[in-house]
């Protein structure tokens, strides 16, 4: 059978703006890489259409051991503390070569 | 007649398409970077302009335009934070968000009132051009002044509610202002300015046919998308409702109107000249100040801020807002 | 530990012709919001490269709880029963803030 | 010769240079927004340039024109349609769709035609340009009533299949005019064309650097992007089979023909005119009608439609097809 | 009920400078079709930027019936041990109208 | 004087403002296209001369800078590879894949010296352009072949690590040289050229307004996107450290010194076209090669010839390199 180890994936939804915000939490929480895509959307704070540099989403995705689930979903509670709107969810996947996900990337 | 002819300037009658092709649900769209390549390329080309002025600029009378355009830029959100507390339709930490915007301004208001006034034939100073770089960063600072003030009056009211954020905070007036003057279309503005100041003036020449020859035609297309979104963000009024939509018609005037008595009266400026200081007090911005109010005053809505600033006083400006500047400062110079 | 509630993402892969559908369909079934993300791909209907506007792809996501799924999917099937394309799966998620994907968006 | 300098005019070189950058699979790419944005850019100059020809048009004339380009929009369709059907290679919702592709124009093949009159030298009436701009809505009705004839009479053999959809419908004749009429490229080139008419004629003039001078070059980048685009849908070709291919070359020099006979005989126009408007009957849409009726006819394979407009008829008629309509027309001027 | 089959979603995370390679080992492995989506992002090889063509990433999508996801996983791992870096996970979902995915593409 | 003056032009300057702005963490951002969309249209632009150029040409002379630009994309990564493995901070794949990237040229850096030597009123031949168009390819082949000889020696070191590679291949030497001489950008440039050769001279002057006119302004946004690049890069210094960060500096430098000698020396050229020889062997790729060395040397780490390329060697010529270079030509010249 194939090498498929479970591990998390995080996901957050939110506006372009606080792209160096949420790349520096993942380092933080020792994340071995990340990936972003832009998005477009709607939601309590209304449209974002995309074409403005305000209104522009992005979503980005996490791999993570289930171990530092916690401290990624803590770090990301307080910045909704601090009035960010974030959309985050987790899903269970299995990955292949989970050796990679585990070395945190380069400060 | 001007007023009419204000509707035949092709960069306007772009903007009405766009606004227009929106209402009547047409699927046009413009793909999403379209928009921001077309305001990099207007932030650059303005600033070359306004580089190429301020190198032969009378330094006396460039240091005055540039005091006035801070001056505008730190007083319009103090008077629009008090007018937006007094309709008591939004909380102070949205007021002092929305007020941000309308210290700034837009440089497409500004381009479109320089189109009108080479429709009418009218001559103008340069030095509005300058002003129209400084206005960016003032405006922003004054608003995140009045956010940490407003959360700190919400939170003497109500501490359990923003506990969390002063005790993390949002970086101190050093990192406010950094943030501030190295926000992107800053950078781009003066930067670009710097350039145009510095650069050898034969190197500048051969410049001229893509930062002025095909200028007015870049300006169209953006015009077009920005009708696009006036509309869609005009769409989203139902939310803001008529006394805060209010705001957004009574604000530009009351900018427009600071703005004429400044430029005819302090800086002394022509009938041109005054009516783009006017612009600059009148205009709110869209593209600087939304995303730093995004990122340092999280709390306020940013539907409210766009739909005010792009939605209401943006086509306001564009359709109406130039030509009255204009007839203002037409006023002004003839009661001298 | 952490507030983790499980809800439905449903995800829907399809022409973005079909956008203003797609929308007012999630507004219709009770959606807090939608994230859309632009999409190429391949499938029966042939090469979307996303060069033109016809064969530009659209990757909905939508965040439901579950008692709102039914309805989706009926809309969901209903269109596929008119002729539309649609790719469209589900995943069991958790998410940060269940109360927030349960206040509809504003019509 | 004439033959053969089609081919020294770059705006088809680039399109064969896009061509055969995938034939000999290139990793050459283009990114997604760039056809999008040059065609944003065509549509809108093309419809100022034809605005400022509609301003000055004789109305008598300019009305015939279009008259005869709704007639041909609504024409070509329907003989298209019957074609398709006699192949037996397509049910009747793909052959609808397909037909009403060859009912509407496409911009890039009409641009090619100018850029060979150019370089022939030959002189042409603009009202071709105002024909353009008539021609993409009508066929889209006319795509949308075959269609829904087409799913009558499925539904007539055989109840179950159709059920769905005719309970639901896909909005009435009424959302059908309205989809045709604003659809997003229809709405660029009208209202380009409305703004050229009625905008101050001396602020026309700042746009010429933008609609005019560099209007070539990015002609050719878009011919570059739709060549390979083209090798791409032709890579398809095997799902559309020798017989729908044959299709693809047939429907466009029908057209053509037609187009000569209207242009040369009915509007009374020259080599330069007659050959454009055979270029309208000739081309095909791969623009405005495949977003519409993917959306209107979700049962027709789209891929079928591509192929043949874009991967079989667009590369025909800018290799061959435009000569070809110029020596018919040669030889009608020279038959009178 | 509706009728939601379960199925394997494959997500693979990479340069786009593979894309041609990745498309047609989809191919190989009898997929029906497949989905992409540009991405950003960060891990080992360090920042993609996304603006370049050599540091742009892409994300691709591609359900398969569960008794494909062998052969498709065999071939990825092929191609990481030639060196090529690829971010691979899979996740159970539920998708409508199982067939669609049950036919492979024409070649 | 001169070496100061190159900092006064506007392509120099904006290519320091876009890295300035990312030293003082400003948050512009370029839309992702707008890079591709850019050097999409400055490679176009390029090839068009150099084809109006190449028609023109004296054959013979044509042939010799053909066969010195192809000596110097063969000759110059094999020196780097050298010089790499003799620093023993990388490996002999990625020594094999940062080599490949300084046997091709940067186009960016070749047309700042072009800026550069019109702002110094210095003339130049026009073989480097053609140059130019050849030089991305046979780096590309010797980069491949380098790295298959260094997996050769590495299996034979260690047969288990390199088992799966060596068995499956990435393709042959066919593909290789398929591959080298297809890559987008190659295809882009030699395309444009033959284009530029073989058009219709008039059809070609409808193009000046958007080849050359509006070429400064684009090559201007693009160096600013490029200047906030190479500082994103640059940032990654750590990674590759001080001795490999010599190397980004060291290979320009003996690329240019070769090149003075080949373009002076051997090609006979002024001081205008051995500038732009040395420009040739001291640039690097970071648009051809990377690409190619990720498909094909997937074992090297990107982020090393990146920061080399981009980060290093880059910023390095475009501020200082150039004017060495041209000051190096002037010794040259001086000294026969
Ligand atoms: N129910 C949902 N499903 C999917 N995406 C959502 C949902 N709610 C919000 N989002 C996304 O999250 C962004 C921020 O949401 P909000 O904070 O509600 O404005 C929106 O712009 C959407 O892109
Ligand atoms: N098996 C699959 N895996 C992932 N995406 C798919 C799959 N099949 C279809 N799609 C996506 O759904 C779109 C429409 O599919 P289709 O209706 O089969 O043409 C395609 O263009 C793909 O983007
Ligand atoms: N832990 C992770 N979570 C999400 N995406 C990742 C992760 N690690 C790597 N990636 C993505 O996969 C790409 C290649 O990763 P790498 O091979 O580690 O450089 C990166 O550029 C990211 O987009
Ligand atoms: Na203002
Ligand atoms: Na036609
Ligand atoms: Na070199």
């Amino acid at each position: 059978m194939h090498r498929l180890y479970p591990q998390k994936l995080v996901t957050v939804i939110t506006t372009d703006v606080l792209e160096d915000r949420l790349v520096a939490l993942m380092r933080r929480c020792g994340a071995s890489g990340y990936t972003l895509l832009r998005a477009r959307g709607a939601g309590a704070e209304g449209l974002q259409s995309g074409n403005l540099d305000v209104d522009t989403n992005l979503l980005l995705k996490v791999i993570l051991p289930t171990e530092r689930l916690t401290g990624l979903l803590d770090e990301l509670d307080a910045l909704i503390g601090t009035g960010y709107h974030l959309t985050v969810f987790v899903a269970d996947v299995a990955v292949l070569g989970h050796e990679k996900f585990e070395r945190p990337m380069l400060a | 007649m001007s007023a009419f002819s204000n509707l035949l300037i092709p960069a306007v009658l772009f903007f009405a398409l766009g606004f227009i092709a929106r209402l009547i649900k047409s699927d046009l769209r413009f793909p999403p970077d379209l928009a921001k390549i077309l305001s990099i390329y207007l932030l650059v080309s303005i600033g070359l302009h306004g580089g190429v002025e301020l190198a032969r600029a009378d330094l006396g009378e460039a240091l005055a335009a540039v005091f006035w355009a801070f001056a505008l830029g730190l007083l319009l959100p103090v008077i629009g934070y008090g007018l937006l507390l007094a309709t008591r339709r939004v909380d102070s930490l949205d007021a002092a968000a929305i007020a941000a915007h309308y210290g700034s301004v837009s440089a497409g208001t500004f381009l479109t009132a320089i189109a009108f006034l080479g429709s009418q034939g009218v001559d103008y100073e340069r030095y509005p051009l300058i002003m129209l770089a400084v206005m960016e960063s003032p405006a922003i600072v004054v608003g995140l002044l009045l956010a940490t003030w407003s959360r700190g009056r919400l939170a003497a009211a109500d501490p359990e509610r923003v506990a969390a954020r002063t005790e993390r905070g949002n970086g101190g007036m050093a990192e406010i202002l950094r943030e501030a003057f190295t926000n992107g279309s800053v950078v781009l503005l003066v930067g670009s300015m710097l350039i145009g100041a510095i650069a050898n003036p034969k190197a500048m020449e051969s410049l001229h046919p893509f930062t002025t020859d095909i200028f007015m035609g870049m300006l169209c297309l953006f015009l077009l998308e920005m009708g696009m979104e006036a509309a869609r963000r005009f769409g989203d009024f139902r939310r803001v409702g008529l006394v805060l939509g209010g705001f957004g018609v009574v604000m530009p005037l009351l900018g427009g109107l600071i703005g004429v008595m400044i430029g005819h009266s302090i800086l002394g400026f022509g009938v041109g000249g005054t009516t783009l200081v006017a612009v600059l007090g009148a205009s709110a911005s869209y593209i600087a100040v939304p995303p730093a109010m995004r990122l340092a005053v999280p709390e306020a809505n940013p539907s409210f801020y766009l739909t005010l600033s792009l939605g209401v006083t943006f086509p306001f400006n564009v359709v109406v807002g130039i030509p009255v500047y204009y007839h203002l400062a037409l006023l002004m110079a003839g009661g001298t």
